[in-house]
């Protein structure tokens, strides 16, 4: 039976999730052109962060949860250097043999891809050699409100009230202000944006510190909703990549746009069919949306607006 | 954009019309190649090409100058399929070939550089240029065929280099000798000389004036370097606000002071 | 193929032959090249005589799925998440069918039938995405999502009401009764798994030999030297041209979206024939090969061993497959991840590419003659 | 104000520039000129930063700037425009503008107001991205957004590629009158002969990666002459 | 099979008849990391004790063990691998069923003794395969009467949408009918699921006494946190929970609260072997003193094992179709011969069905999640023993069964 609440919350949740899992994707992948598939441990990072501050810190779970964003932020950092741009390597490589050693990931979407998947193994191995098979986690706050003989985890509608937030957030730092507008020429032509004197180095660390950032918000903010384990970053890829690239260019509007649309299906169909109808749902609209919009949800309202304006 | 008042309003068929819709519809053929019918492109409410009537006869070299932005570059991409038109028709060699696919208008004889060059820089210039040429011919035949691609765009001895180390005007070069291969019936070139020094120039010219007499291939080229039009053509269209403004005699044209104060300069 | 005549009519038979399986487009056209490929084909059949064949069959059936990606991404531009899906429909359909009729003559038109599954599979899904007009990243996420429908799907298929004749999908858990392989017809047939052939070898006494492990060494070698010929074909520099600029390719009067559908066929029926061998051999397929990691190790190999060398294709395939199986220990995975990482980062090519660079950069000058840059044995099959 | 000791550049291995010696002197106008491939393009590349010289110096307002980055001598005051527009094509055009201005503090609006007089057609497109532009108005951007940085030293890579005649003339005029108004040095590659008689007080031409000769405002003035040199 | 020394893999033992060669591939890494870990660990001390009290038959252990990483892929290259080059006499192997299923085909092939020791869905009938865990049937066999008498007749299930939680749910529909309660509800999850907003809902709908819960993995845990802050009370039954994954002491209070394990073993089982003084907990956290958590597979890996050892000296060899029939003589381990049956009383191996007659205990958790034992009784293996017939020692098949076939309720 269809209950109108009941399919609203499940709407927020549903649109929650897939908008938090693709936040820090969108900036990664949709601004920098690097195919994170290490996405979902940079989430475990922040959800376990958050985790450890709590229960053996003792920091209240606001704090632990900044706690997990900024130590995602930070080791976001680290990996830009290492790994993505190859910083530290080159430097190395320049101060040794007098010649860089590799070349930046940037926009290079397979072998991002193929170094981030080793990262990957690495993370998840590496949480479970040093933490072990699974961590104790923190209990979800808020309690719940009930309706008739329904009843709904506050948190989890709390969660959705800050995705939004998070949107809006980042909307505007990438499109009003001077940092995003220079991230994004930076990523368009690096060599120029350089003889503009952008200091693109640091541009490409604080994007990439950024997306990071907010893979460990999305982690600190689901691990109280989540059993605390090595793997759960696995959970978030799939619905990640799709709503970002469901999206279209404008990765922001188009990620919450398509965390909107594939969201509401999902929530009908799980409502109406159960779990496994929505889960195929979502999956086979991902499919459509992206064949017949080639160019993503923000592509076809483009496309929408200049047919208007044309009409006028 | 603001509407050039001297622009007459309901234009007489100009000698650039070659033949009417309704004569292209019914098949009558006459010497007219390429013929555009009410070709209008939209961007947004931005109108790049309006209602442009546009023609070229077998075996004519035209020129098509105007102010950046006119619409000449996104006129010739309508003619190749690249943009879908926003409303009217293309006709080619008799035939109605708004809808057809790009490859399909190229299997006609339409072929064209694009105003970037953009030669496959991974490839050797060799085998940049065997791949139009092995479409159609076979053997000793195709040898010969790229062989002489190479020769005539002046890059014997570069046949096994990569084209991305070509200098700029080897790669215009390289890409006019590809577009040209295919042996089509019209050849669109947009800026094949700029940005090219003075001997490249020459050489250009040069090379388009032999295809145009002895193979007989139409030309439309897009150029900027009035001189350079001057060498090559006879007859230009000017275009502006993505409209016709004028057609004639390159010097004619040239001495048209509408054509000064809008394109050329006051003091030329 | 070349259909052109040769150009000197001079030129012996096996020079005419060769040259259809060299070009610009493979790696490896020198004579040096082909007594190293001689040899290592030698190696392989030897293999068995010293190595775990058994276990190295699978990597020699992995290794047609990496070639499968190699196609159609290293060659078409066409980066594939979704050639596990290909693999594993060939899987299934192998499996189906041959429950059904486990007949030599049944087995031997299921295998048939798992190509062709494989290659229906891509049809369906190329056309579906290049007559769309899907390109670049959306095609890759496209073949992604199409595989974690089928592992979702498959994964619930346990009841008895996803039974297909005989033979039941058996959701999660795989199915298990799959026949073993035996091709051919009646009496003239042949049992290629679990039926080891007692051989007597100079030296080694009488050995059992694994007939699977030569009916894979047969399909890989015959496939990797038909790739090579289609890659330097007339096709095989369309399908480059492809991938190197589609839009410009159009202009030469190519029609790139049938060029994409085809290769993309090809690279579904190989895949298709990869999984068929794959069920076959462990008698068994399940929704694993459906999961993201199993859709991302193709991708894997393929980048590791060089996106446009199918050599590195199989090399990377049967290397990074050897230590997933064999590395053990607590790192183990993070050994993996750290080698993967440091390959891309150290050697963005891939390893067979870095590889024939540095021969070329240390052969002497006049072993050069024989070598790729002279003459080009391109000219002698003009192409 | 500008100054290049045995300057020699290398993509890779291929070495392009050798030993180049060049200097350009506060509020000149400076053209160099040569066939395509010469290494016109990697020069300005070089002393804009994008290139790391492997042997030699630069020197820039007297301070070696050898090894300094590109963004640092962009911060210093030099501007490039470079060759085929290298516009960012997803950010409009008014963005593409701003990302000019980022550079320097001091910029005033007024340099606005005279730089769309230059060029009216961007304030009309200021909010299209500017990769839909036609290939001149992109180049007008480019020139546009180095102007707006109100450079010292001003870097051009073929300012006149693409553009329509009369444009082309008023870009010289324009270069000019910034120079004289602004007092901002130019060191400009063309292979446009009007656009270098007209602009340059002396020039440059080089040849296979090597500065051949100096052509001072006397042979300037000789049409024949240039032409010579364009098409050696 | 290849051409190296797999020749008789079966009953080649003269070369080595000196030492037993025991094979374990239980996953350390990987997505069952978190249960596997413990059954390896439990395989190890069980080796461990035997080899300091003798060996088995006077012969010491050799013990062959590898981290399969979850990898179905590893686990039949391993299997391969245990069989014909290491030539190990039995074989403990595999987590899930699946895994299970995907080495069968080599196990049978080669005529290998192997024990399978997850709790599973049941109806496995196989000539080589002693599956030695508890059923569904069993399980689910002691909790669903219990809370059918405590709470009422109404039942939910919620199960993983995968074979065993298919299952799982035909047997509650089965026990349901046996027991005189009624599912009103039934949902199935996919495994990658981690959102339960709207199964909580459902529950919430369908209003039932009790819900009965066969959720599996990592993803689903997240079900309890998320149930519990939703504010969903009903008693939950479960097979799958607590037992294996020890989620009451993992996740925050009061998560597990009002929730029933069906289960053979949990380490707070009270029994004198297990939690006595030197009891089956001391001796494991003795060897493993960092070690999470002792859970129900472990034991039954740990019991497995000298049941094999009773076997093997029984048949006086370590010739495998020996072996197979001495165990097929029902081999029986009790608390009188402690420490072998850490779960309670006498438990026995059904030689007919390669099946264990459990000790089965009904463990419920409170709001501070200490857990307590509320029931406990001796289950058989009904299902192949009672329903099917499978008669092993008579009919050496190598088949699974499943409910539907013989169930009309289980449709
Ligand atoms: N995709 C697009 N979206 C919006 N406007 C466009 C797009 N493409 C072209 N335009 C506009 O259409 C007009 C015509 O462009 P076009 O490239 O045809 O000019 P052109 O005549 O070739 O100019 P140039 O000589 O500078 O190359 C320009 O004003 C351009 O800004
Ligand atoms: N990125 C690069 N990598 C390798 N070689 C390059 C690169 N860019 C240019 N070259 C080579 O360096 C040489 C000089 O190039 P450059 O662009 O400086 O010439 P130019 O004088 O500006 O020519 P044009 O007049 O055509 O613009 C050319 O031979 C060119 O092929
Ligand atoms: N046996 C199981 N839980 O798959
Ligand atoms: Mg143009
Ligand atoms: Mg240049």
């Amino acid at each position: 039976m269809v209950n109108g609440i009941n399919l609203a919350l499940q709407f927020l949740d549903s649109f929650a999730f897939i908008v938090l899992a693709a936040a820090g994707l969108a900036i990664i992948f949709g601004i920098m052109g690097v195919i994170n598939l290490a996405h979902g441990e940079f989430i475990l990072v922040g959800a376990y962060a958050t985790t450890l501050s709590a229960t053996k810190l003792g920091l209240p779970l606001a704090a632990a949860m900044l706690v997990g964003t900024l130590v995602t932020a930070a080791f976001g950092v680290v990996v830009e250097r290492f790994v993505i741009s190859g910083a530290v390597p080159n430097w190395i490589g320049q101060r040794t043999v007098g010649r860089d050693f590799v070349e930046p990931l940037y926009d290079r979407l397979a072998d991002s891809m193929v170094a981030t998947f080793g990262l990957s193994l690495i993370m998840v191995q590496g949480a479970r050699v040093v933490f072990g098979n699974s961590i104790d986690t923190v209990g979800t706050p808020f309690g719940n409100i009930a309706y008739g003989a329904f009843s709904y985890s506050t948190y989890r509608i709390v969660l959705s009230g800050v995705s939004i937030a998070l949107l809006v957030g980042v909307y505007y730092i990438f499109t009003r202000t001077e940092y995003g507008m220079t991230a994004r020429a930076t990523i368009q032509d690096e060599e120029t944006a350089r003889a503009l004197g952008v200091d693109t180095e640091r541009i490409y660390m604080a994007t990439f510190a950024i997306g990071s950032g907010l893979a460990g918000l999305t982690g600190a903010l689901f691990a109280p909703t989540l059993s605390m384990q090595p793997t759960l970053g696995d959970q978030f890829l799939v619905e990640a990549f799709v709503a970002v690239v469901v999206g279209g260019p404008s990765v922001v509007l188009g990620t919450a746009l398509s965390g909107g649309v594939l969201g509401a299906i999902q929530a009908v169909f799980t409502n109406l069919y159960g779990t496994f109808f929505g889960r195929i749902a979502l999956l086979a609209a991902a499919m459509v949306a992206l064949r017949f919009l080639p160019d993503g949800i923000t592509g076809f309202i483009e496309t929408v607006q200049s047919r208007r304006q044309e009409g006028e | 954009m603001s509407e050039s008042e001297t622009e007459p309003e309901s234009r007489p068929l100009g000698p650039n019309v070659r033949q009417t819709a309704a004569e292209m519809a019914t098949g009558d053929r006459t010497d007219t190649l390429l013929q555009t019918d009410g070709l209008v492109k939209r961007f947004g409410g931005f109108t790049a090409t309006d209602d442009v009537d546009f023609g070229v006869a077998e075996g004519e070299l035209r020129c098509l100058i105007g102010p950046n932005g006119a619409g000449k570059s996104t006129l010739l991409k309508l003619v190749t399929g690249t943009y879908e038109a926003s409303e009217g028709h293309i006709y080619y060699d008799g035939h109605d070939i708004t809808d057809l696919e790009p490859h399909e208008r190229v299997q006609r004889g339409i072929s064209m550089k694009f105003q970037v060059p953009s030669v496959y820089g991974d490839l050797s210039v060799r085998e940049n240029a065997r791949l139009p040429i092995q479409r159609f011919a076979d053997g000793a035949e195709r040898r010969e065929r790229v062989d002489r691609a190479i020769e005539a765009a002046g890059l014997t001895g570069y046949e096994h280099v990569d084209a991305s180390a070509l200098s700029h005007g080897q790669q215009q070069q390289l890409e006019i000798g590809m577009a040209a291969s295919l042996e089509p019936d019209l050849l669109l070139l947009d800026e094949p000389v700029a940005g090219l020094d003075v001997a490249e120039r020459e050489a250009i010219a040069e090379r388009v004036t032999r295809l145009n007499e002895e193979e007989g291939i139409a030309f439309v080229v897009i150029e900027h370097d009035t001189d350079f039009v001057a060498s090559i053509a006879d007859e230009v269209t000017v275009l502006h606000n993505g409209e016709i403004f004028l057609e004639g005699p390159i010097d004619e044209v040239k001495a048209d002071p509408a054509v000064q104060r809008i394109y050329l300069g006051e003091e030329e | 193929m070349a259909t052109d005549a040769p150009p000197d009519g001079g030129q012996s038979l096996a020079a005419r032959v060769r040259a259809r399986f060299e070009g610009p487009n493979t790696i490896g056209n020198s004579n040096g090249f082909w007594v190293g490929f001689l040899v290592a084909v030698a190696a392989l059949v030897a293999f068995p005589l010293v190595g775990n064949a058994e276990q190295f069959s699978l990597f020699l059936v992995l290794s047609l799925l990496g070639l499968s990606l190699s196609v159609v991404w290293g060659y078409t531009g066409v980066l594939s998440f979704g050639q596990v899906v290909f693999f594993g429909l060939g899987g299934y359909t192998f499996a189906v069918v041959s429950i059904n009729v486990s007949t030599p003559g049944g087995i031997t038109a299921a295998v048939l039938a798992g190509v062709v599954g494989g290659g229906i599979g891509a049809a369906v899904l190329g056309y579906f995405m290049f007559y769309g007009g899907v390109r670049d990243v959306y095609v890759t996420i496209i073949t992604l999502v199409a595989t974690m429908v089928l592992h979702t799907f498959m994964a619930q298929t346990a009841g008895s009401e996803w039974t297909i004749g005989e033979a039941a999908l058996g959701g999660f858990n795989g199915m298990p009764d799959i026949p073993l392989l035996k091709l051919g017809v009646g009496a003239a047939s042949f049992q290629f798994m679990y039926n080891a052939i007692p051989v007597w070898v100079p030296g080694f006494g009488t050995v059992e030999l694994d007939p699977f492990y030569y009916l894979a060494l047969v399909l890989l070698v015959g496939t990797y030297l038909g790739l090579r010929a289609l890659v330097n074909s007339d096709y095989g520099r369309a399908m480059v041209a492809v991938r190197e600029d589609e839009d410009r390719t159009r202009m030469f009067g190519y029609n790139v979206k049938r060029i994409k559908l085809v290769v993309f066929i090809l690279g579904g029926a190989l895949a298709g024939l990869s999984g068929v061998l794959y069920a076959a051999r462990n008698v068994f397929i399940d929704p694993t090969v459906f999961t993201l990691l199993f859709a991302t190790l193709p991708v894997i190999w393929v980048s590791v061993g060089g996106r446009k060398s199918l050599l590195g294709a199989i090399i990377a395939t049967i290397a990074i497959e050897y230590i997933r199986v064999t590395l053990g220990g607590e790192l183990a995975l993070v050994m993996l991840g750290a080698l993967l990482l440091g390959t891309i980062l150290f050697l963005p090519n891939g390893i067979v590419p870095w590889v024939h660079k540095q021969i070329r950069q240390n052969r002497p000058a006049p072993a050069d003659a024989e070598g790729p840059e002279t003459p080009d044995p391109t000219e002698a099959s003009e192409s | 104000m500008l100054e290049l000791d045995g300057v020699t550049a290398a993509y890779d291995r291929t070495p392009i520039l050798r030993g180049v010696d060049l200097s350009v002197d506060e509020g000149e106008i400076v053209g160099v000129m040569g066939k395509n491939g010469v290494g016109k393009t990697t020069l300005l590349k070089t002393v804009m930063g994008l290139l790391e010289p492997t042997e030699g110096t630069i020197r820039y307002a007297g301070a070696d700037v050898t090894s300094a980055s590109a963004d640092e001598r962009a911060r210093a005051g030099i501007g490039y425009i470079p060759q085929g527009r290298d516009v960012f094509p997803k950010l409009t055009v008014e963005q593409n503008i701003r990302m000019g201005e980022k550079i320097r503090a001091d910029s005033d609006e007024t340099l606005y107001d005279q730089i769309y007089g230059y060029f009216p057609i961007l304030d009309e497109r200021a909010n299209q991205d500017a990769g839909t532009l036609s290939g001149g108005q992109q180049q007008m951007l480019a020139i546009a957004r180095a102007l707006v940085s109100n450079p010292d030293l001003l870097l051009l890579d073929e300012p006149s590629e693409g553009i329509q005649p009369s444009i082309v003339g008023q870009i010289s005029e324009d270069m000019q009158a910034i120079n004289e108004d602004l007092g901002t040095t130019i060191l400009f590659v063309e292979q446009n002969l009007g656009v270098i008689r007209e602009m340059a007080d002396r020039c440059y031409a080089m040849e296979r990666g090597e500065i051949v000769d100096e052509v001072g405002p006397t042979t300037l003035a000789d049409e024949d002459a240039i032409a010579e040199y364009l098409a050696v | 099979s290849g051409g190296q020394g797999q020749s008789g893999a079966t009953t080649d033992t003269a070369s080595s008849a000196d030492v037993v060669k025991i094979g374990v591939l239980e996953d350390q890494s990987g997505n069952f990391a978190l249960v596997g870990a413990p059954k390896h660990k439990a395989s190890m001390l069980a080796i461990e004790e035997i080899n300091a009290n003798g060996g088995i038959d006077g012969k010491q252990i050799e013990t062959y063990a590898t981290d399969p990483q979850s990898d179905n892929q590893r686990y039949q290259e391993l299997t391969r691998e245990m069989i014909n080059e290491n030539d190990v006499d039995v074989l403990w192997a595999g987590y899930s069923s699946a895994t299970r299923e995907a080495i069968r085909p080599t196990i049978d092939r080669n005529e290998q003794l192997y024990f399978y020791t997850t709790q599973y869905e049941g109806g496995v009938c196989d000539k080589y395969t002693f599956a030695v865990g508890p059923t569904a049937r069993q399980q689910l066999g002691i909790v669903l009467p219990y809370l059918r008498e405590e709470f009422g007749p109404k039942i939910y299930t919620i199960a993983a949408d995968y074979n065993f939680g298919q299952l799982s749910a035909d047997w509650v529909k089965v026990l349901a009918d046996e027991n005189d309660a009624e599912v009103v509800g039934e949902e199935f999850i996919p495994l990658s699921e981690s959102s339960f907003g709207s199964v909580i809902n459902n529950i919430q709908d369908a209003d039932p006494d009790f819900v009965m819960s066969m959720l599996v993995g990592a993803n689903h845990t997240a079900f309890y946190k998320q149930k519990a802050s939703a504010g969903l009370d009903v008693p939950i039954g479960t097979s799958t929970a607590m037992a294996q994954g020890y989620e009451h002491r993992r996740l925050d209070p009061p998560a597990m609260a009002n929730i029933y394990a069906g289960v053979n073993y949990m380490e707070e089982v009270p029994t004198e072997s297990n939690t006595g003084d030197g009891g089956f907990v001391d001796r494991y956290y003795e060897k493993y003193p960092d070690a999470p958590y002792l859970n129900e597979e472990a034991e039954t890996n740990y019991f497995s094992t000298y049941m094999y050892k009773k076997a093997v000296e029984q048949a006086g060899t370590l010739e495998q179709p020996e072996v197979i029939e001495a165990l097929e003589s029902g081999i029986e381990l009790g608390t009188e011969r402690a420490p072998e049956a850490p779960e309670g009383e006498t438990i026995k191996l059904d030689g007919a069905t390669h099946h264990v007659d459990h000790h089965m205990w009904v463990m419920k958790a409170d709001d501070q999640h200490n857990v307590e034992a509320v029931k406990n009784e001796q289950i058989p293996e009904q299902f192949l023993s009672e329903t099917v017939g499978c008669n092993l020692p008579e009919n050496p098949e190598t088949t699974q069964y499943t409910p539907v076939d013989y169930f009309e309720e289980a449709e």
